[in-house]
């Protein structure tokens, strides 16, 4: 198992986050422009679902794919929900509050997701090519989950701010990483053997060193954050640290009902341990705008995306090869 | 020597979304012109802190500043209200001298 | 219709080293909001021309909009003097007429 | 032909357009930001002009090359003069709109000739190198015509605003794309297969893939205009779709004048049939200021592009081959 | 406690080609400073929308704020204005009051 | 002698600073946006601290390395000194502007190194691995002497000024040039060769297409600067140009003391003969925050830095091969 953690830790990667996050803490003035991470971002999810499209064309439609979609959907709702009622009734928080945190953790953070499957390709182990399609799926639920969560009952919500206008919908629906996302595999599907060709050398080789880049500037974010943890009650962060396991072992539980192989299931197990800070909060953006966002996003990216990727993703594996082997 | 004619600057605070309408306004109002610029950081009493989130454009506050003759500033904050009731934004006048170029005079 | 109350607008100029400690001045002296914009190139007596060096934050000199009724402006001038002794930056204050939204107003 | 028609469509580039033009159609807020899609411009022109300098050094100075160039110019003075024409003849447009955009479509845009090499070579079909200096000396003309049509007639011209102020030149003959182009071709005739192989894997390899992610913000910016077509007269953009047929056949023409290869020819079809957007504009904004150039953009952006690459370059491709083969 | 001293600030929209000579007239003039906002969409009377074209710098539209007595701010209107007929731009003034911060005061 | 010089100057990464030097002189408006030109400098530095970090892994830590990192703080000390007394007693400039240009001169250009770096490789030279080491080393002395000798003597030093406070000190020790370079050599020696494996198509292979890009930029700013020479009286240009063979020669001694290959004393010379203008200039910045820092960036970056790219550095390595051959 340790084999495991130093595999995971000791790569360039996640060396580059602690960079960052260290370089941070030291009070550097470095600094990734916006537009950069931004594009990084993109690129990743790009990179990421064309590799699902072409693994997906391989595998094809089968039965448990199939089920595979709905039990993923029905693993958003049931994270959300659960983290809801942690919030809401272990550590008292506002409706509201508690709705925009819960669907933050209800999503999954792609990023960590991405660190994952670049960590079972670097030990040689397999996972099951449609759950990047499992992933772009996990975005919505809980989006919705947490508006319908979050919104004050009665009065005030008059027709023209239906529960769910129609801003709400596209943003839950067609947001940006959904868009990259599920694009990338629909065209890596259709375009199959040829269409890779032509993306490799820029889209598949590039792509672990890619990941470091962006890994220093998450650390550089995350840092900075936590300089910023005085004004967040100190019971949240301890949210964001037992999380984890918890989501991971809902995660583990759909993995086993779908049969998945200890990589596929991994992978699932961090869908439900991690906490999105790109889809979601942009959705909560229109869907609650009086929501304090800036909860959901420290939590998820300075909290519980460092666990994860740096402690996680390795024990997840470890416990999903015992379970699942 | 061109004279200074007494007017009135309009900034607008309004989010992307809500732009292309209220240009649209301040157009129809007859404005002469406007400069938006965009704000990097801003934080209002009733939303918050508005962070830079998901894939949509970066920094998305803008500041919409608009000189032009009192009723037409009058009427762009009749229009422009409805809006700031049900999206992020806020607005403020202050009384300005313009130098007003004539049309022709550009080459 | 909804009144425009006369108020004060104040403009800091500061470099990002010190934001932070602004806005919280800021806030804390019961300003409603802030606006802060980039400045791209800036100039002043006492530091020269300030260019954009190192690999931290490009455009770092912010321009701070704040519009609060004048006890509040005080306020918060007094407090951020200090901070323009030590380190680069300025302010100046003008009257304006804002549009107050009810905080209830919005969605 | 059909073969080549998805041949063409179903190619990751061609594909990701769609995704962007889809994506902002059902209004997903994705953006890529102007900063990066400014740097992959001018990676787009630096690897086709350093490719193109390659080929020249290879094919050397002929005479077809020196005759090539005279026509091609002849052929921008053309293009510019009969969408002039029917512009303000059969569209009865003001002269400064007709001349504006009759500039936009006397140019050529790089991106859709870069499209058309990267078709051509996945084919496996061949192509004069010297194809990329016609395209660079085909960005000027067209402007100088523009200008020279757009300027009022008598008074108003004082010797300080002469019809062709210092600014306007230095736009029209230095501005960006022409000096990275033509920049690029020269650095990489001198330096030869040595130059090549120092930059090969960051100008070379990855180009199809970073083509691919410049077509999702194309796709973004074209239906982002196509949004706003609601102010454009129809008449326009029935102009729009109507020239690419017109000036592909102006190409045709110069193509078999110069005996090109079946390659050769579609890439100077392409150079008829395409529209200006990144240098045209920038000299217009200074040799018309009064232009409003926002027509221009959209025709060539959001109606003439779009068209081009997907349904102009195979069906090109093809009559060339029919005709010059 | 450092008063404020009543001055004018001068708002100038200018493109950046024509940048580098205002804010040479700008420090001729005797000003004490500026700060430069770049504008993100415009448009005007003259020049119509300015669109973000070419391969040059994003965002060429600027704003220059100069805050100085009003000697000052009228003789830099005065050499602005020619410059304001030939190229895009329009300026205008507002009353301010300004901390000035003593030469001698920064570290 | 010639073919060095030839071998250099006829390479893409020279070809383009020309490029860009020569477009800014005839005005072209083409121009890179500043996040992409800091995220280029970044990904060189980090890769040439990766590169450095996998040598000095490989060559282990001998005595020859730690004296060279006390020899390499003591040039840095002596370059600062050095160039201070010249420009103070000989140009008879003000202790503070003195103090700032000489803090310049006293580091290093991590750009120029680099691009000796890359110089060196084509001609199949060795080098040793560790200067990346010394280069890291070589940013702080000339900032610390920088501000010793430019800070006013007694009175306006209360304890809140004190001479260095905390913010100079993690500007100067913990800046991002500092942060990126060391932080990617110690990650390159921890992650070995695995971990070069995981990022080689990123952060090598690409390499020399990226510094082409960047040198493009550089070319665009040194003429910009040029443009703005009237500002700057001639004395100073003169020193910009006087100085690299003076810092080159203190830099041929220190490599002699410490036995270094030819190729690794051309690199040291390098370090004496190049100025900084990335990292110096941002902790003179907070350090003497009166200081006209212009001069400084303007000299290094507009005079000194295409000097040594273009004739420097064959001419370095001409010399550091009859001496230390
Ligand atoms: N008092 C204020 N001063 C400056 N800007 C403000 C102020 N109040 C609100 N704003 C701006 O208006 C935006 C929306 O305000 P709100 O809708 O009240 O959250 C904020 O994000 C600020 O950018
Ligand atoms: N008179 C002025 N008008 C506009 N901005 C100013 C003025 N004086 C100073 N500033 C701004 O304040 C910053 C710091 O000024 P200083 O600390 O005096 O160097 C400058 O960089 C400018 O951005
Ligand atoms: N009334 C106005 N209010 C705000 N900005 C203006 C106004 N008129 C012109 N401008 C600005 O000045 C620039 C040039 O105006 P013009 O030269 O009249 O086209 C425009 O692009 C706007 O940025
Ligand atoms: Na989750
Ligand atoms: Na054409
Ligand atoms: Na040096």
């Amino acid at each position: 198992m340790l084999a495991l953690l130093s595999e995971n830790l000791l790569t360039p990667p996640i060396l580059f986050f602690l960079l960052g996050f260290g370089a941070r803490l030291v009070r550097s003035d470095l600094e990734i422009p916006r537009e950069i991470a931004r594009i990084l971002s993109i690129y990743l999810l790009m990179a990421i679902g064309f590799k699902g499209g072409a693994g997906l064309a391989k595998s094809g439609w089968t039965a448990q794919v199939a089920l595979s979609c709905v039990l993923v959907v029905v693993l958003g709702v049931v994270t959300t929900l659960l983290a809801f009622v942690i919030l809401r009734k272990v550590l008292g928080l506002t409706r509201l509050n508690a709705a925009t945190i819960a669907a933050h953790y209800g999503s999954v953070s792609a990023v960590t997701f991405i660190t994952g499957v670049v960590f079972l390709e670097r030990i040689g182990a397999t996972y099951e090519g449609f759950t990047v399609a499992l992933m772009a799926l996990l975005e919505s639920p809980a989006i919705f989950v947490g508006i319908l969560l979050g919104r004050e009952r009665g009065g005030q919500e008059g027709p023209k701010k239906a529960w769910l206008s129609r801003k709400v919908l596209e943003e839950a629906l067609f947001n940006g990483s959904i868009v990259v996302l599920s694009g990338g595999m629909v065209i890596g599907a259709v375009t199959g053997v040829r269409g890779m060709e032509m993306v490799k050398p820029f889209l598949v080789d590039p792509f672990q060193g890619v990941l470091t880049l962006f890994l220093l500037d998450m650390g550089l974010l995350a840092a900075t954050r936590v300089l910023g943890f005085r004004r967040i009650p100190w019971g949240l962060i301890g949210f964001g640290l037992a999380w984890p396991p918890l989501g991971a072992a809902l995660g583990l539980f759909t993995g086993l009902l779908l049969g998945l192989s200890p990589g596929g299931t991994m992978l699932v197990m961090i869908m439900g341990a991690s906490g999105s800070y790109i889809a979601v909060p942009a959705a909560l953006h229109l869907g609650l705008p009086r929501a304090n966002i800036a909860y959901g996003i420290t939590l998820a990216l300075a909290v519980t995306f460092p666990l994860n990727i740096s402690l996680g993703i390795p024990l997840y594996y470890w416990i999903a090869t015992l379970v699942a082997g | 020597m061109k004279e200074l004619v007494p007017m009135q600057k309009l900034e607008i605070v309004i989010e992307r979304l809500q732009l292309g309408q209220v240009l649209d306004i301040v157009e129809a109002a007859g404005a002469s012109g406007y400069t938006v610029l965009r704000a990097v950081q801003t934080m209002g009493r009733r939303h918050g802190v508005r962070e830079d989130v998901g894939l949509g454009e970066l920094e998305r506050t803008k500041l919409v500043l608009v000189v032009a003759r009192p009723p037409v500033i009058a009427r762009i904050i009749e229009e422009v209200t409805p809006i700031l009731v049900d999206f992020p934004g806020t607005l403020w006048v202050s009384d300005v001298q313009m130098k007003v170029m004539d049309v022709g005079e550009g080459d």
